[in-house]
């Protein structure tokens, strides 16, 4: 952010440049974050609505929004002005202040996370050296959020709500943090940017495959975020069918509506950060040869693009990086989705039961197993530099072949297993032709 | 064991309080197979009666199938429809009270199904069963005023305000209020 | 499955098999299983058949809807109605298509487009709001004796030996749909059609009058010869009486 | 409580307007946090004193009263009184109609089955399994309204028969439906009966053993789960099911104890495969000599006399006490139901759960609000 208001206070940019680089970096957050805001978070959050009750309507046999718009697609703007004119009634023995601030307290920490994450080459709002300490840290300035709705809405199931998620997503942040231990382990910073940096656009450079170690960690922060986000199977703060609806039960209005999109801007921000720490982030194959030949060899900044001129080779530069992450994030999306329609909820002390006795000893055995890959000789820290070329898993050491190879074979034997044990001739789609009622005019 | 044995056994424990078996109420016309056979027993013997019922090694009815609260007129009726799933086999008893004291031991402690069914015929018929868990109405809010299902029963016009019946429109006779000639409203 | 209490690892690829198998039924039924969802005004369900958005039969609903000019409202659904008008896309032949956009009942998709499983038609048998046809009405008030609620109301007035109907009135708000009145009614004046859209704002709406001025009932005629045969030439069948004149 | 710190029960209302007490049933919780202390169920809320309408209604003008004790399984309940008027007044049912009434009653078990096993699948978070068991139940609902006319209340079985004979081509959809259904049983079982969050959420859960089921009157699926093999259609048969060959479906104890959440579910989806089985021999052997329904008189008298009637309907027995004096009004329409006796068991199941387990006892129950207050 710096250089760029130094460049344009250099370039001598009229009206900006009598700010002073101070000024102009003060004023550029703004503007980024303002877009972040509105340009991007927003509508990502308004297309998951969407998404969401498509594929929940597809998957329960029914047509899902398809009124209004091109295939339903108006279906986020109708919902953001019916959320904007429905009226947001405040119950009479509501603590008001608490009760207005809450819906913002959990917005906020949703937006927290989106200024830390590298969504290209050069895609980042902040490169911080503490990403992922900043986007911990959210996650219990959500909870905050949640308890003060729970507990300011003067109703006894939002208490419950409220009293819940405290205890769901503190307990879920030791998984978390101990899931992402050994990536900073492997990769050696905490900037998100840097972890991706480090790794390359194969499978076998990801973090994920890595180790086995690595690879249950990837697992176990998938499923610790899920439950950060209350999203099924964890969605207990909110269970519609035991506490009438959790902790937002009195809201209505755009009041709901911010809790709406925070859950839903969490949802993709969660995608994002598994594929950036563990799947390779935006990297793709032909990084290194477009680096040489369109920048000359040296990794494009910003500023350095804009003063050679080479703004469209940046721009599209990082359009394919940003191309490659979203094709890793949507298929995530969509099982993050798929799951709240297939499994049921989890009741509050088997919730309990999973973090501490199944995730954090998973996660601390992830963060043992890869500190043995770091120091055992021959096993071989990360290959340094970014994306190190199209190293094959051979030339990256014999015991690295097998770590790469036994979690895709276990992966591979657990689909088999569940496709063959769901081998019953369903004869789906083609149901035996049943005339429905004699269509007659 | 057949109806006429299990009365007869019970007449010989409990003596004159046990009524004797009644067949065909309506003896003019055979009885189809399905008739009802029943006895009754004296409230004051009641109490013993029902744990003999169950607890007897030949008799060992312990599923209580149903308990009906009747009211002819004349006297409060609790019947008891017991099963045995062990010998397979069914009696009805009935225990009748009068109306005016209408009194009577309760089987919950012998049959748990008992504890609903008792508060059921309490609630619409007004039986008074001693012993009796939590005798509270189940059905009717708690300070409903007499018993539905008795035959001198008439319904309130209202209970706390809310009318407990809607104008029958159709009862109007032609000439009053309305004329048939009125288009008939709605989107006929 | 183990019966006992699986151990640490076991649970644990019990979770991870048990939800791959929820996932694979939830992925097929979201790709392959048919969308069964009957969309009221596309759907002409008297007919069953599909309707297209300018056929007259939905500027009826519309209209029937309470939107008296269905004129701008089919225009906002031919603007953004559920596309896509051209799209002729079969569920099964196209995946891809239908996995995307989902079997949308396009206006011009032919009917068994929309094969599913659940009939789109009412049957005949429905028993929707009550009607009385009431020229064969002869008043013998089996209908209003038959009703559990007492839903109908017939007052007759006797005109020497004939009836004569003054009222015929039926609450449809009481009645409720059972079928009993049709069953004992000689004539099969009283029936049910497959009218079901009847919400109004006030209760006397709901009565449906059958009589305007009163008129006198049907006479049921004996025949003197079982119905279907030929009737012998020389017996002339029986002069229908005559209708007596109203005394005062 | 010893402990130093002052904490204070909670008094929850839970009901009559909550989304997931299956109708307006409530239950005054005292919990402490999560665990439930005490539970006090309070029914009464959807009492429309059917019993009292029996006594004022002729004989056959009750029937479409006893669809709405029961609008689930609407078709036994209608079978049930039938049986006990038929059994009174002596009506002789030709055969055909029985073995109408054996298709129909066994597609409506189906159809309350699928109602109960969704509604506790939804109970406890999975939303798919719900809506494919209501898209199913639709079929069957398409198939009563080509016979009846109506889709939930029909009034179709009528002491002495069934009211309408079925369309042509009825029968043929009936074994179309039954092939379809099949495999559709085993995917709802492979999408949630053993999925695991499933499994660990209802094994254990409330156990209730033969002797307390029978000491509380619990019947049907509620009782069978516990391991006890009693079946009214079989064991007091009545129509024509001695003719056909089913097994009754029993609580094993598969995944948890013998008894609890899990195995009221599995034996509900386990019946429903039963009931294809018996829908399949009955299309089969339907006579098509005999008329479906019997000469009544249109005022039926039913000669003096008590009988106590009960047959299995979806939610166990439903039994029917009826007193004739002669006259074409009754002395007294008992109803006895499944659910209503299933309320007693909750002061005793409940204490010391949690509330969201309070949520699935109530949906593996199947307790419906109707049938309770009636």
């Amino acid at each position: 952010m710096f250089e760029l208001a130094q460049y344009v206070v250099d370039k001598d940019f009229w009206p900006l440049s009598g700010l002073g680089v101070l000024g102009v970096s003060i004023l550029l957050m703004i503007a980024v974050s303002v877009f972040l805001m509105h340009g991007f978070f927003m509508p990502i959050a308004g297309v998951m609505t969407f998404v969401e009750r498509k594929i929940a309507g597809w998957t329960q046999a029914r047509i899902g929004p398809n009124r209004v718009g091109p295939f339903g697609l108006f279906v986020i703007l109708a919902d953001g002005i019916k959320l904007i004119l429905k009226e947001d009634i405040i119950p009479a023995a509501a603590d008001r202040p608490l009760f207005k601030m809450a819906p913002y307290a959990v917005l906020g920490g949703a937006f927290m996370t989106m200024v830390i994450i590298p969504l290209g080459p050069n895609l980042i709002p902040v490169d911080l050296d503490l990403g992922i300490l900043v986007y911990i840290a959210a996650g219990s300035f959500v909870t905050m959020g949640i308890v003060m709705s729970g507990w300011s809405s003067n109703n006894k199931w939002s208490t419950l709500g409220g009293a819940r998620s405290v205890a769901q997503i503190i307990s879920y942040e030791i998984p978390v943090g101990m899931a992402l231990l050994p990536a900073v382990i492997l990769t050696g910073s905490l900037s998100f940017q840097s972890m991706v940096l480090a790794q390359g656009w194969a499978p076998w450079q990801w973090t994920m495959f890595h180790n086995p170690g690595l690879f249950i960690a990837t697992f176990v922060y998938f499923v610790a975020a899920l439950a950060e986000i209350n999203r099924t199977p964890f969605d207990i703060p909110e269970a519609e069918s035991e506490l009438v609806s959790g902790y937002n039960t009195e809201y209505s209005g755009m009041r709901f509506g911010m809790f709406f999109v925070a859950e839903f801007g969490n949802v993709v921000v969660i995608s994002w950060i598994t594929v950036l720490v563990f799947m390779g982030g935006w990297h793709f194959p032909g990084e290194q040869a477009l680096v040489q030949n369109w920048f000359g060899g040296t990794w494009p900044t910003l500023v350095g693009a804009l003063e050679s001129g080479k703004a469209v080779q940046f721009g599209l530069f990082n359009l394919i990086g940003h191309a490659t992450l979203m094709a890793k994030t949507v298929p995530l999306i969509i099982l993050i989705v798929l799951l709240r329609w297939t499994l049921p909820r989890v009741r509050i002390d088997q919730l309990m039961d999973i973090s501490w006795k199944y995730l954090t000893p998973m996660g601390m055995g992830a963060t043992v197993m890869t500190a043995a890959y770091m120091i055992w000789p021959g096993w071989g820290p990360f290959p340094e530099g970014a994306g190190s070329g199209m190293a094959l898993p051979r030339d990256m050491g014999p015991m690295r072949v097998w770590s790469f190879l036994l979690p895709v074979a276990f992966m591979a034997f657990c689909v088999g297993h569940a496709l063959m044990a769901s081998r019953y001739p369903w004869k789906p789609g083609r149901p035996s032709k049943i005339k429905p009622a004699e269509a007659t005019s | 064991m057949t109806p006429q044995d299990i009365q007869a056994r019970l007449k010989t424990k409990f003596g004159d309080a046990i009524g004797d078996l009644v067949i065909t109420p309506d003896a003019a016309k055979p009885t189809p197979k399905y008739y009802e056979n029943f006895f009754t027993i004296s409230p004051k013997v009641w109490r013993e009666a029902a744990e003999y019922l169950k607890f007897d090694r030949e008799l060992l009815f312990d599923g209580l199938m149903c308990v009906t609260g009747l009211d002819d007129k004349v006297k409060l009726t609790a019947v008891y429809n017991l099963y045995s799933y062990i010998h397979r086999h069914r009696i009805t008893v009935k225990v009748e009270v009068t109306r005016d004291e209408p009194k009577m031991p309760s089987a919950q402690p012998v049959w748990m199904h008992a504890d609903w069914m008792e508060r059921e015929a309490y609630d619409l018929l007004g039986i008074v069963f001693e012993g009796h868990r939590d005798l509270r109405r189940v059905l009717l809010p708690e300070d409903w005023i007499g018993h539905p299902l008795r035959k001198d029963y008439v319904e309130p016009a209202e209970y706390r305000g809310i009318m407990t019946w809607r104008e029958n429109l159709l009862g109007k006779l032609p000439g009053e209020s309305y004329d048939p000639k009125t288009p008939i409203g709605g989107n006929q | 499955m183990t019966n006992h209490e699986s151990s640490y690892f076991g649970a644990i690829y019990e979770v991870i098999h048990t939800t791959l198998k929820g996932l694979i039924v939830t992925s097929r039924a979201w790709a392959l299983d048919p969308k069964v969802t009957v969309q009221y005004p596309d759907i002409d369900i008297r007919t069953g058949h599909f309707r297209g958005i300018d056929s007259p039969s939905m500027g009826e609903v519309l209209k029937g809807l309470g939107r008296l000019d269905p004129e701008p409202a089919m225009r906002k659904l031919r603007m953004f109605g559920d596309q896509p008008r051209g799209l002729k896309t079969k569920p099964v032949l196209n995946p891809i298509i239908n996995m995307l956009y989902g079997t949308i009942p396009g206006s011009n998709a032919s009917n068994d487009f929309y094969e599913s499983r659940l009939s789109t038609k009412i049957a005949d048998r429905f028993r929707g709001i009550l009607n009385v046809d009431i020229e064969i009405c002869t008043a013998c008030l089996a209908c209003s004796r038959a009703c559990p609620i007492d839903c109908i109301q017939i007052d007759t007035t006797k005109v020497g030996k004939l009836l004569k109907l003054e009222r015929f009135d039926i609450d449809i708000a009481l009645c409720m749909y059972c079928g009993l009145c049709s069953v004992p009614c000689p004539t099969g004046a009283i029936h049910h059609t497959k009218e079901f859209e009847a919400s109004t704002t006030d209760f006397p709406d709901l009565i449906r009058r059958f009589i305007d001025e009163s008129r006198m009932a049907y006479k049921t005629v004996k025949l003197k010869f079982p119905l279907g045969t030929e009737p012998p030439p020389e017996a002339a069948p029986a002069p229908i009486p005559p209708v007596a004149p109203a005394k005062a | 409580m010893t402990t130093a710190l002052k904490t204070e029960e909670i008094t929850l209302n839970m009901g009559p307007q909550h989304p997931s007490t299956h109708g307006v049933i409530r239950f005054i919780l005292k919990t402490d946090g999560e665990i439930i202390y005490e539970c006090v169920p309070d029914v009464g809320y959807l009492h429309r004193s059917i019993e009292k309408i029996g006594e004022k209604v002729e004989w056959q003008s009750f029937i479409p009263y006893t669809d709405r004790v029961d609008y689930l399984a609407s078709m036994n309940s209608n079978w049930a009184y039938s049986l006990a008027v038929e059994r009174l007044a002596g009506i002789e049912v030709p055969r055909r109609a029985e073995f109408l009434r054996v298709i129909v009653g066994e597609l409506g078990r189906i159809t309350s089955h699928l109602i109960g096993a969704g509604a506790l699948a939804l109970d406890i978070g999975a939303a798919t399994p719900f809506t494919h068991a209501i898209r199913d139940r639709e079929m069957v609902n398409d198939l009563f309204e080509r016979i009846c006319g109506a889709r939930l209340t029909f009034s179709f079985v009528y002491p002495g028969g069934v009211a309408y004979d079925a369309p042509p081509g009825w029968i043929e959809d009936v074994l179309e439906f039954c092939d379809y259904f099949e495999p559709r049983i085993e995917q709802f079982n492979a999408l949630i009966t053993y999925n695991k969050i499933f499994v660990k959420r209802l094994a254990g859960v409330a156990v209730i053993d033969t002797e307390t089921a029978i000491d509380y009157g619990l019947v049907g699926p509620n009782l069978r789960a516990s391991g006890f093999r009693f079946d009214l259609r079989r064991d007091e048969p009545y129509s024509v099911y001695p003719e056909l060959d089913f097994d009754v479906p029993v609580g094993r104890g598969e995944v948890g104890v013998l008894g609890d959440c899990w195995d009221r579910f599995k034996c509900r989806v386990d019946e429903m495969k039963e009931s294809l089985k018996i829908v399949r021999q009955a299309c089969r052997m339907l006579p098509t000599d005999s008329a479906h329904k019997a000469k009544v008189k249109k005022i039926l008298k039913p000669p003096k006399g008590e009988v106590y009637v009960r047959s299995e309907s979806a939610r166990g027995e439903m039994g029917f006490y009826l007193i004739s004096d002669g006259t074409q009004n009754s002395v007294r329409t008992k109803i006895r139901t499944g659910s209503f006796s299933a309320m007693g068991v909750f002061p005793k199941v409940a204490r010391g759960m949690m509330i969201a387990d309070l949520i699935a006892v109530i949906a593996s129950l199947d307790i419906v609000a109707p049938e309770i207050d009636r």
